[in-house]
C-alpha cells in the first residue's frame, strides 16, 4: 500500500512536469505582457523595456523556463508580477474560498444524487425515474450563470434568504460563512447532481443484474436489503470514479460562479491572471489544479480499495 | 466601537436570522464605507502605472502638493506657493503639521524626490523638468523650482489632477528608479493603508489616518479640506456587474464607482438608492490610427476615416440612445475644458460616408483591409469596435476586425510591424476627460512621431505649439494654442474624437458629502446610522 | 438410493407454463409436471434453450419480474403453493424450506463481503440467534462442507478462493438452514473435472444426511449418469420424457432423447494411430515464460516447459489438460500467436520461432478458436470473414468467392449463408463457418483449441464428426486441444496429456486412454463422469470393451 | 426460405437459419434508426433537432435580416413588427441572431467532435496498437489532462485571438485525451479477441486489421462519446463567451449572446432568455438522443460516461 503510494506520487512527477512545460509554453508564446498591464494604458515604449528589464522577462525563453522549473524545485513560486506579492501568499489566500466552494457542491451533490440515483435505479422504467433522469439532462442543458442569476433574484433579491454575493470565511462565524455557500454550491452543483445521479442509477442497474444479487435473494434477503447490503457498495466504485471524475471537472464551475457570486477565489484569480498576462501566478495556480487532479485521482484509486477487497496496492 | 461589537453580537444568531431576510452588512459595521470600484487593486505604485485605479488609490494615501478646485484653479494643499518678480521661480512652503503614516514628518526633501521621480514618467512632468534648471529643498518646509523662462507649468504640473498625478512619498521610497515599482505604502494622505488586509485582486482596506491634519478651507474639488468622517473604507471589485447592482440593492456595499448605464433603469425610484453623474470622472472615446502604415499613412485615408464616423451611435452603444449621460463634442480637449472648441464639428460628429466614399474614390482604395483591433473585455471599450466597424463599412471601407482582451490590444499597439508581422491599422479606447483637458498632458495629442503615443503621428508643428503652451502662464495665450493644436489633430487625423461619456455613481443613500472630483475620493463623505 | 416408494413429495411442479412478459408467440415453457420426494434427486437434462433453467428459477421464484412470469400450473412445496404466497412469505421459504446452488461460483458470490458474513446472512435473516451462535454454525457448516482451515475461510473475501471452495461456500449457505429442497443449477459446470466430481460428492453426502430432496439441473448426461435417481428431459421449452436414471440411459422412449444420449461421448478410446506418415509439426524444447523479469523479483510465470511431441500428415493429436495446464499456451505458441520464449517449432521442416514475416506459415496453419460467438467480426458478412485470407494471399475475388462456396458446402453450409452476419447464426453453425474459414486457406495443419467446448453435445458430436471428415477428405492433421477426455477419446489418434506447463504423459490415444501410466492421467480418467458407460450404445463401458 | 444448394444442409439447421428478408436489415443503419426513435422522448428530441439543424440551413429564408447589422438608436426594443423579437444592445434584431445562432453553435458543436474525434481515434490509435507510442503520448495527454479545460481553453484563446477556429480548437484540445483514451481502451481490448487473432492467422496487414477490425468496434462508443462532446461543446462556448474568451462578440453565437445579455438580465431578460432556451433544447435534445444511442448500442458503455 504505501509502496503503491509512493509510486503514483513518484509517477506524478512527469505529468506535472508536462503540465508546466505545457502551461509555460502556451503563455509565453501569447501576445501580451505583464509589463504593459502593469504601466497601464499610456505606458511608453521605454517605460516599458524598462518594466521588461527589471522583471527578466527579456531572458531567452528556455533560460526563463529553466529558472522557474528550478525554483519550483526549491518550493519557490516567485512573485506575482503585477502585485509583487508572493505567489504562495496570493494562492493560499484564494484557496480557502474555492475549496469552501467546492466541497460544499460535492456534498450537496452527492448528498443528493446518490438518494436520486438509487430512487431511478429501483423504480427502473416507470414514471419516477423518467422523472429523474429527465431532469438530470436539464441539470446538463443549462449554463451555470444562468442557474446563478436566477437563483439570486429568486432567493436573494425576492426572499432575502440568502446574500446576494462574497465570501465570508470561517473565522467570521459559521452563519456568515454558510449563508454565502449556499447559493452558489446550490447553482454549481446542478450538472453534477445529475451527472452523478446518472452513474448511480446506471451501476445501480447493472449490479442487481449480477449473480449474487440473485443469490442475496435465493437467501431470502428484502430489496431493501438487497440494495443496502448488495447492491451499494458493489457500485461504489465507479460512483466514487465519477465524483473524482467531478471535482476534477468542478473548476471550469467554478471559475464562472466565483464571477457570478464574487467569491474571491482561485478560478478568479486566475482568470483575472490571464488578463493581465500574470505569468506566475497563471502558471502557480495551474499547477496547483493539476496537483490536485492528481491527488484526486490518487485517492479514488485508494478509494477503491476501500470499497473492492478483490483490489490491493 | 462599543456599537459595532454590540451589533455584530447581537447578529450572530446565524442561519436562522439569516434565513429569515435579516442580512444585512451595513448595520453591522456602520462606520465602514464599501465600496465597488471599477478594477481591482492589485499593484501599489502609482507614479509607473497609468491605470486609473492606482490613481484612486493614490489619493487614498498620499497627499498633493496643490490640488485643483472644482473650478480647475490650482489651490494650495500640501503647500502654498509665492512667485518670483519675473515669473521664474517659485517658493512653495509646505503647511504645518503634515506627517506621513509612520510617523515621520513630510520635508521638503520629501517632495522634491517625489516630485523628481513623477516627473520622469509623466508626459507634464516631462515638460516641466525640460524647462526647469534647478529645484531645490531650502530647508524642512521650503523647496524652489527655477525655470530659464516664465511659466505656469509648475501649477499645473503640481496640481494635475489625474493620469498621473504628483503624488508625494517619503524620500527613501521616491529613490526607488522608475523601472521598479515600489511596494511601500507609506504616504501622508488622510486614510491610510491596513496592509494586514490587502488582498491583492480582491479588496483593500484603508483607515482613517487620525494625525491627518487636513485644511480649513471646506472641501472643493481636490482642493480643501480632507476631512474623514468614517473609521474605514474598503475597496472590492465585483467581476460581474449584475451582481454589484444586487449587492448595492440588498445594502451588502455602499457604493458602485461605474454604474452600467443600462442598468439605472433598475435602481431609479429606489429610495435607498442614490445615483450622480460625475462629469469630470468622464470619459473621451477616440479612435487612432497608425501613421506608419498604409493606407493611414496616407492623410487621405486618415480623412476619410474622420468623415466615415460618427458620434452618436458609438454613445448610444456604450450608455444607451439618447442618454443624459454621454454627449457628442468635436473638441479635441474635451467639451467641458477651458479648451472647448468646435472646429469641423459637423464632420467630427456625424457620419458622412458618401463624402467618405467620394475620397476613397478618388484616392483609388482597393478594399485592402483595414486591420481594427477590438477589446472584448472591458465595458466600455466591447461596444466601440463593432460600431466602427459597421460605419467604415458603411463608408466602404473593408474591415477586419479582431476581437481580442484588452492585454493582447495593449501588446499589439506597441508593434509597429506590417500587418502580416503582427501590426495594426487601427484601435478605440477611451480617456478621462480630466487627462484630456490638457494640450501638454494629453497623450492623445502628441505628435512627435516615435516619442508620440502609438500610431506614431509626425506632425512637427504641434509639438511647437505644446511646448509653447507650457511655456506661457498666459490662460488666454494656452487657449490660442490649444485651438490650433484642435485644428491640426484634426486635419492631420492624430486622433478622432468619438464623443464623451459620463460616469454614474451609485450609492446607499445613507452616504452624503460625496466630493466632486477628477476622482472618486472618500473624504468629506459621513454614513448615517 | 435413500428413497422408498412411501417417502413423501416434497416439490410437486403441476402443468407449468412459463412465458414472457409482454406474452411472446409461444410460451417459453409449457405444462412442465414432475415430482420430486424428500432423499431423491431429480435431474433435469437438456440442451441450451430446453427450459431447464427457467423451470428451476420459477420454483424459487427468482423468474426476472419484468420479463418472465409463470402463467399456468401450481408449484407445491410441501403441500403450499408458492405462486400464491405473499412476497414476505416466499423470503421466508426461500434458504429455510427451498434453497439453490448456481452454476458460477465466481459470480455468485458479494465480491466485497467476507464469505463468513454473506453465509451469516442467511442465519440473521430467518433465526434470532445471537452473533456467537451463528457464528458456530457458520463455522460448523464450513467444516461439514469440508472447507480446510475454517477459520482463515470464514474471513475470506470470495477471490481468496478457489473455484471449488466457493462453490463449497454457496452449498454451505444453501444448506445451512437445513432445506428441505435443494435446486442446483449447472452447479459444476464451471469447474475442472477433479473439483467437479467432488463437489458431486458432497451434495450427495449432505443429501443423505439430511434426506434433501435435490432438483439437479445439468447439460451433462455423464453428471446425470452418476447422481440421478430420477431424470427429466427437456427440450425447447417442452418436457420430451421422465424416467428413472437405468430406463433414460439405456432404453429411451423418445427419439429426441436416443439422439441426445447418444451424441454423449465416452470414454472409450475409438481412434487407432496411422500408419507412418510424413511430420508437419514437429515442436522441440519450446518453453514460455510470462512477464519480465525484475532486478531482484522474479514475478514470471512459466506456462510451458520442455514440450516436444510431433503430428504426422493425416493425424489427429490431442493436448489434453485441466484449466492452467498450459495447452492453450502451446497451441498459440504453434501458431505463434504468442512468441514461444525457447525451444523450436518446425512447421513442414522450417523452423517458424526465428521468422518474421509469417505470411507463409500464417496459410500452412490454421486455428479454430473456442467461442465461435467471439471469432468471427461480428460487422463482416460470414462470406467477407471467410474470403478475407485467400485475398490476402492474392487471390482475385471471384475465385476467392467460389472457393468459399465450395468450402462452405464441404461443411454442410449453402453457399448463400455468405451474405449474412454471424449474429444470424447458432453457436454450432458459426462453428462450421470458423472451421470453413481455415479450411478454405487448405492448411497442413488446423489447431482446434477447446473448438467444441461451447457447444451442446447433439451439436459437439456433429462438429467432431465435421472434423473426421474433412481429415479424411483433405489429408490435414489437426491438434486438438481439450480439457474433456471424452471429447479426446472420440476423436483423437494419439494425445499429449499436460499439467502445469509440462508434459506427463504422450502417446497412442488407445494405449494412454484406456490404460494411463501417470498418476495424474489416472486421476483425471477417475474423475471424468461416468467413466464407465457408453453413452453411444446404451450401455455400460465394460460392454463395449468386450465387443 | 432458402432453396438453392439447401439439400447440402442437414433438415434442422435449415429450419434453424434465418430467412434472407431478415438478414438485410439485421446490420442495416435503417434498423438502428427506427430502433432509436421507438421512444417518445426520443422522437421528440430528433424532431427537435432537425428543426435546429433546418433552422441554421435555412436562416436567410426565415424572416431574417443581416444579423451583424447594428443600429444602436434602435437598442433594446421589445417586439416589434420589424424585429420580432426586438433588439439587443448593439440595435441588432435578436430574432435574426437568434436564428443565426443555430449556426455558429450547430459548427461549434459539429467541429469539436469533428476535430476530437478525429484527433482522438488518431491517438487512441496509435497507443492503443503501438506499444511504442504509448509510453511517450500517454504521458502527454496525461498531462493535458490535468490542466483544467476552460483555463486552457482561456489562454488558448487568449493567445491566439477570438476567432471561431481559435475557439474550436480550444474547446476541442481538452476533449482530445478523453476520446484517446476510450479508443486506446477498445484497441487494447479488441487485441486479443479472438477474431481479430483470427484475422491475423488469415495474413491480415496492420492497416487493414486496424480499420476492419479494430475501428468498427469503436464506432459506438465515439458516437456516444460524440453526442456528449457536441453537447458540452455549446455549454463550453457559452461559458468561454461569458468569461470573455468566446467568439467575437460580433459572431452571433447563442453562448455569446447570452454573455452579452447577462448584462440586462434584470431590465431585458428574453435576451438570455431566448438564446438561452435554444442551447437548453438543443443540449437537451442531443444528450437525450446520446442517451438513447448508448443503450441501443452498448449498455455497458454507461460505465466509462
Amino acid at each position: 500500500m504505501l509502496s503503491f503510494v509512493v509510486k503514483r506520487v513518484l509517477s506524478a512527477v512527469p505529468v506535472l512536469f508536462m503540465v508546466a512545460v505545457i502551461v509555460f509554453m502556451v503563455l509565453r508564446l501569447s501576445p501580451g505582457d505583464p509589463a504593459v498591464m502593469i504601466a497601464g494604458p499610456n505606458a511608453t515604449s521605454e517605460q516599458l523595456a524598462d518594466l521588461r528589464e527589471s522583471m527578466g522577462l527579456n531572458r531567452p525563453l528556455l533560460e526563463q523556463l529553466l529558472i522557474w522549473l528550478g525554483d519550483i524545485g526549491r518550493g519557490d513560486f516567485g512573485t506575482s508580477l503585477v502585485s509583487g506579492k508572493p505567489v504562495t501568499e496570493l494562492v493560499m489566500d484564494r484557496l480557502w474560498p474555492t475549496l469552501a466552494l467546492s466541497t460544499s457542491t460535492i456534498i450537496l451533490a452527492v448528498a443528493v444524487a446518490l438518494p436520486l440515483g438509487v430512487i431511478a435505479a429501483w423504480q427502473q422504467g416507470k414514471w419516477l425515474d423518467r422523472l429523474v433522469m429527465a431532469g438530470s439532462v436539464v441539470g446538463f442543458s443549462v449554463p451555470v450563470f444562468i442557474i446563478g442569476y436566477v437563483m439570486i433574484l429568486i432567493f436573494a433579491r425576492k426572499l432575502g434568504w440568502f446574500p446576494v454575493q462574497g465570501y465570508k470565511p470561517l473565522s467570521a462565524g459559521f452563519g456568515e460563512f454558510a449563508s454565502r455557500l449556499v447559493l452558489p454550491s446550490i447553482a454549481l452543483s446542478f450538472p453534477y447532481i445529475a451527472l452523478i445521479a446518472r452513474i448511480v442509477r446506471t451501476n445501480v442497474i447493472e449490479v442487481m443484474g449480477e449473480d449474487y444479487i440473485r443469490t442475496a435473494r435465493a437467501k431470502g434477503q428484502t430489496e431493501r436489503g438487497v440494495m443496502t447490503e448488495h447492491a451499494l457498495r458493489n457500485a461504489a466504485v465507479p460512483i466514487v470514479t465519477i465524483i473524482g471524475v467531478s471535482i476534477a471537472m468542478l473548476i471550469s464551475g467554478v471559475v464562472v460562479t466565483e464571477s457570478v457570486f464574487n467569491i474571491p477565489g482561485l478560478g478568479r484569480l486566475v482568470l483575472e491572471a490571464v488578463l493581465a498576462r500574470d505569468y506566475t501566478v497563471i502558471q502557480a495556480v495551474i499547477l496547483l489544479f493539476s496537483t490536485i487532479y492528481v491527488f484526486i485521482n490518487l485517492s479514488v484509486d485508494l478509494l477503491y480499495g476501500l470499497f473492492d477487497p478483490r483490489i490491493r496496492y | 466601537m462599543l456599537t459595532k461589537s454590540f451589533c455584530s453580537n447581537l447578529l450572530k444568531p446565524t442561519m436562522l436570522a439569516l434565513a429569515l431576510g435579516t442580512v444585512s452588512g451595513a448595520a453591522v459595521q456602520a462606520q465602514t464605507i464599501t465600496a465597488v470600484m471599477h478594477a481591482p487593486l492589485r499593484a501599489v505604485d502609482p507614479v509607473i502605472s497609468t491605470a486609473y485605479i492606482l490613481r484612486n488609490f493614490g489619493y487614498m494615501i498620499y497627499d498633493t502638493p496643490l490640488a485643483l478646485d472644482s473650478a480647475g484653479t490650482p489651490q494650495p494643499q500640501m503647500a502654498s506657493w509665492e512667485v518670483s518678480e519675473d515669473g521664474k521661480t517659485y517658493t512653495f512652503t509646505l503647511r504645518d503639521g503634515l506627517t506621513f503614516h509612520d510617523g515621520a514628518p513630510v520635508t521638503a526633501a520629501d517632495v522634491v524626490a517625489s516630485v523628481t521621480r513623477w516627473s520622469k514618467v509623466d508626459k507634464t512632468g516631462q515638460v516641466m523638468a525640460s524647462l526647469m534648471t534647478e529645484m531645490v529643498a531650502v530647508d524642512d518646509k521650503t523647496w524652489t523650482m527655477t525655470f530659464g523662462e516664465p511659466t505656469g507649468i509648475a501649477l499645473i504640473a503640481l496640481s494635475k489632477p489625474s493620469g498621473l498625478a504628483p503624488f508625494i512619498m517619503p524620500a527613501s521610497v521616491a529613490a526607488t528608479p522608475v523601472s521598479e515599482p515600489i511596494t511601500s505604502t507609506i504616504g501622508s494622505g488622510p486614510f491610510k493603508f491596513v496592509e494586514a488586509d490587502y488582498r491583492p485582486g480582491v479588496s483593500a482596506t484603508f483607515a482613517k489616518f487620525e494625525e491627518y491634519v487636513p485644511r480649513e478651507e471646506p472641501s472643493d474639488g481636490m482642493a480643501g479640506g480632507k476631512v474623514v468622517k468614517v473609521d474605514e473604507v474598503v475597496w472590492t471589485t465585483m467581476p460581474d456587474p449584475m451582481t454589484s447592482l444586487n449587492a448595492l440593492m440588498s445594502g451588502e456595499i455602499d457604493f458602485l464607482e461605474q454604474t452600467p448605464h443600462d442598468l439605472l433603469p433598475v435602481i431609479e425610484g429606489n429610495p435607498d438608492i442614490s445615483t450622480r453623474q460625475v462629469k469630470k470622472q468622464g470619459s473621451q472615446n477616440l479612435v487612432r490610427m497608425n501613421h506608419t502604415l498604409p493606407p493611414f499613412d496616407n492623410p487621405k485615408y486618415r480623412e476619410a476615416v474622420l468623415l466615415a464616423l460618427g458620434q452618436q451611435p458609438m454613445l448610444d452603444a456604450q450608455v444607451g440612445a439618447g442618454s443624459e449621460y454621454s454627449q457628442a463634442c468635436a473638441a479635441v480637449f474635451g467639451c467641458g475644458s477651458i479648451y472647448n472648441y468646435d472646429y469641423r464639428a459637423d464632420d467630427i460628429m456625424y457620419a458622412h460616408p458618401d463624402k467618405a466614399k467620394a475620397i476613397l474614390d478618388e484616392v483609388g482604395y482597393d478594399g485592402t483591409p483595414i486591420l481594427l483591433m477590438h477589446a472584448t473585455d472591458l465595458a466600455t471599450l466591447n461596444p466601440q469596435g463593432p460600431v466602427i466597424a459597421a460605419q467604415l463599412r458603411d463608408a466602404g471601407f473593408t474591415v477586419d476586425m479582431v476581437s481580442m482582451d484588452w492585454a493582447s490590444v495593449v501588446a499589439r499597439r506597441a508593434s509597429k510591424a506590417t500587418l502580416a508581422d503582427g501590426g495594426w491599422n487601427m484601435f478605440s479606447t477611451t480617456n478621462v476627460l480630466p487627462d484630456v483637458a490638457n494640450p501638454i498632458g494629453f497623450i492623445g495629442v502628441a505628435a512627435g512621431g516615435d516619442s508620440a503615443w502609438f500610431g506614431w503621428p509626425n506632425v512637427p508643428e504641434i509639438e511647437e505649439l505644446r511646448m509653447a503652451v507650457a511655456q506661457t502662464a498666459d490662460v488666454d495665450q494656452q487657449i490660442e494654442y490649444a485651438k490650433k493644436i484642435d485644428e491640426l489633430v484634426i486635419d492631420n487625423g492624430v486622433m478622432v474624437p468619438m464623443g464623451e461619456l459620463f460616469n454614474v455613481n451609485a450609492y446607499s443613500s445613507k452616504l452624503t458629502g460625496l466630493v466632486e472630483a477628477e476622482a472618486p475620493v472618500f473624504w468629506n463623505v459621513e454614513k448615517a446610522e | 438410493m435413500t428413497t422408498t416408494p412411501d417417502s413423501q413429495v416434497v416439490l410437486s411442479v403441476e402443468d407449468v407454463t412459463v412465458d414472457t412478459r409482454p406474452k411472446g408467440k409461444k410460451p417459453i415453457v409449457r405444462n412442465i409436471s414432475f415430482d420430486v420426494k424428500e432423499g431423491e434427486t431429480v435431474c433435469i437434462v437438456g440442451e441450451s434453450g430446453s427450459g431447464k433453467s427457467v423451470t428451476s428459477m420459477a420454483v424459487m421464484g427468482l423468474l426476472p419480474k419484468d420479463a418472465l412470469q409463470v402463467t399456468g400450473g401450481r408449484i407445491m412445496l410441501d403441500g403450499e403453493d408458492i405462486l400464491k404466497v405473499t412476497p414476505a412469505r416466499m423470503r421466508e421459504l426461500r434458504a429455510a424450506s427451498v434453497a439453490m446452488v448456481f452454476q458460477e461460483p465466481m459470480t455468485a458470490l458479494n465480491p466485497v463481503k467476507t464469505v463468513g458474513d454473506q453465509i451469516d446472512e442467511v442465519l440473521r435473516l430467518h433465526t434470532k440467534d445471537s452473533p456467537a451462535e451463528r457464528k458456530k454454525k457458520v463455522l460448523s457448516m464450513l467444516d461439514r462442507v469440508h472447507l480446510p482451515d475454517i477459520e482463515r475461510v470464514y474471513k475470506s473475501f470470495p477471490h481468496e478462493l478457489s473455484g471449488g471452495q466457493r462453490q463449497r461456500i454457496v452449498i454451505a449457505m444453501a444448506l445451512i438452514l437445513r432445506p428441505r429442497l435443494l435446486l442446483a443449477d449447472e452447479p459444476t459446470t464451471a469447474l475442472d473435472v477433479t473439483t467437479q466430481k467432488q463437489i458431486l460428492y458432497l451434495i450427495k453426502e449432505l443429501q443423505e444426511q439430511e434426506k434433501t430432496a435435490v432438483v439437479f439441473v445439468t447439460h451433462d448426461f455423464g453428471v446425470v449418469s452418476e447422481i440421478a435417481d430420477r431424470i427429466v428431459v427437456m427440450n425447447r421449452g417442452d418436457l420430451v420424457e421422465t424416467g428413472t436414471r437405468d430406463e433414460i440411459l439405456t432404453a429411451p422412449k423418445k427419439d429426441y432423447t436416443r439422439m441426445l444420449v447418444s451424441s454423449v461421448p465416452s470414454l472409450i478410446p475409438r481412434r487407432e494411430p496411422i500408419a507412418a506418415q510424413p511430420k508437419v509439426l514437429d515442436v522441440i524444447s519450446l518453453q514460455k515464460r510470462y512477464g519480465k523479469k525484475g532486478l531482484l523479483s522474479d514475478n514470471t510465470v512459466l506456462a510451458a516447459q520442455d514440450i516436444n511431441f510431433t503430428v504426422h500428415k493425416g493425424e489427429i493429436t490431442g493436448i489434453i489438460g485441466e484449466s492452467g495446464s498450459g495447452k492453450s499456451t502451446v497451441a498459440r505458441c504453434v501458431m505463434r500467436l504468442t512468441d514461444p520464449t525457447e525451444g523450436s517449432v518446425v512447421v513442414n521442416g522450417r523452423d517458424i520461432v526465428p521468422m518474421n514475416n509469417l505470411r507463409d506459415v500464417r496459410k500452412q496453419v490454421q486455428y479454430i478458436f473456442q467461442d465461435p460467438y467471439r471469432s468471427l467480426n461480428p460487422r463482416r458478412t460470414i462470406g467477407q470473414s471467410l474470403m478475407e485470407g485467400l485475398i490476402n494471399y492474392g487471390m482475385d475475388e471471384a475465385e476467392a468467392k467460389k472457393r468459399v462456396g465450395e468450402t462452405l458446402e464441404l461443411v454442410n453450409m449453402p453457399a448463400s449463408v455468405m451474405n449474412r452476419y454471424p449474429h444470424q447464426f447458432s453457436g454450432g453453425q458459426r462453428q462450421r463457418v470458423a472451421i470453413a474459414r481455415a479450411v478454405v486457406m487448405e492448411p497442413d495443419l488446423l489447431i482446434a483449441d477447446e473448438a467444441v467446448s461451447a457447444l451442446d453435445v447433439t451439436v459437439q458430436a456433429q462438429v467432431l464428426k465435421l472434423l473426421e471428415d474433412i481429415r479424411d477428405n483433405t489429408g490435414v492433421s489437426i491438434l486438438f486441444i481439450t480439457h474433456d477426455l471424452r471429447v479426446a477419446a472420440q476423436i483423437c489418434n494419439t494425445v499429449v496429456v499436460m499439467q502445469k506447463g509440462k508434459i506427463v504423459e504422450h502417446g497412442a490415444a488407445r494405449d494412454i486412454l484406456a490404460n494411463p501410466q501417470h498418476a495424474y492421467t489416472r486421476a483425471l480418467i477417475d474423475a471424468a463422469p461416468a467413466p464407465d458407460w457408453d453413452f453411444q450404445n446404451f450401455r455400460p463401458a465394460a460392454a463395449a470393451v468386450a465387443v | 426460405m432458402t432453396t438453392d444448394s439447401g439439400n447440402t444442409m442437414k433438415a434442422e439447421e435449415t429450419l434453424a437459419l434465418p430467412d434472407m428478408e431478415e438478414a438485410q436489415n439485421a446490420s442495416g443503419l435503417g434498423q438502428l434508426i427506427r430502433g432509436i426513435l421507438s421512444t417518445w422522448p426520443a422522437r421528440i428530441s430528433a424532431v427537435v433537432l432537425l428543426l435546429i439543424i433546418l433552422m441554421a440551413v435555412f436562416a436567410p429564408y426565415l424572416g431574417t435580416v443581416d444579423p451583424v447589422r447594428l443600429d444602436p438608436s434602435q437598442r433594446l426594443q421589445g417586439s416589434t413588427a420589424a424585429h420580432w423579437l426586438g433588439t439587443d444592445s448593439f440595435g441588432r434584431d435578436l430574432y435574426s441572431r437568434v436564428v443565426y445562432g443555430a449556426r455558429i453553435s450547430l459548427a461549434v458543436g459539429a467541429g469539436t467532435v469533428i476535430v476530437a474525434l478525429l484527433a482522438g481515434v488518431f491517438f487512441g490509435v496509435l497507443t492503443g496498437y503501438f506499444r511504442w507510442a504509448d509510453i511517450v503520448v500517454m504521458r502527454f495527454m496525461d498531462g493535458l489532462m490535468a490542466i483544467p479545460g476552460i483555463l486552457l481553453a482561456i489562454a488558448l484563446v487568449a493567445i491566439s485571438g477570438a476567432t471561431l477556429t481559435t475557439v474550436l480548437i480550444a474547446i476541442s484540445i481538452p476533449e482530445v485525451p478523453r476520446v484517446a483514451r476510450m479508443v486506446r481502451s477498445v484497441i487494447m481490448g479488441v487485441r486479443n479477441e479472438p477474431y481479430v487473432e483470427a484475422a491475423s492467422v488469415l495474413g491480415t496487414s496492420t492497416i487493414k486489421m486496424i480499420t476492419r477490425h479494430m475501428l468498427p468496434n469503436t464506432i459506438a462508443p465515439l458516437i456516444v462519446q460524440g453526442t456528449y462532446i457536441f453537447a458540452s461543446a455549446i455549454m463550453t462556448e457559452s461559458i468561454l463567451s461569458f468569461l470573455g474568451a468566446g467568439v467575437p462578440p460580433e459572431t452571433p453565437s447563442w453562448g455569446n449572446m447570452m454573455a452579452d445579455g447577462r448584462l440586462y438580465f434584470l431590465v431585458k431578460p428574453e435576451l438570455i432568455l431566448y438564446p438561452g432556451v435554444m442551447v437548453s433544447l438543443t443540449v437537451l435534445s442531443v444528450n437525450m438522443l446520446g442517451d438513447v444511442l448508448r443503450d441501443r448500442l452498448d449498455p455497458r458503455m454507461a460505465k466509462r460516461i
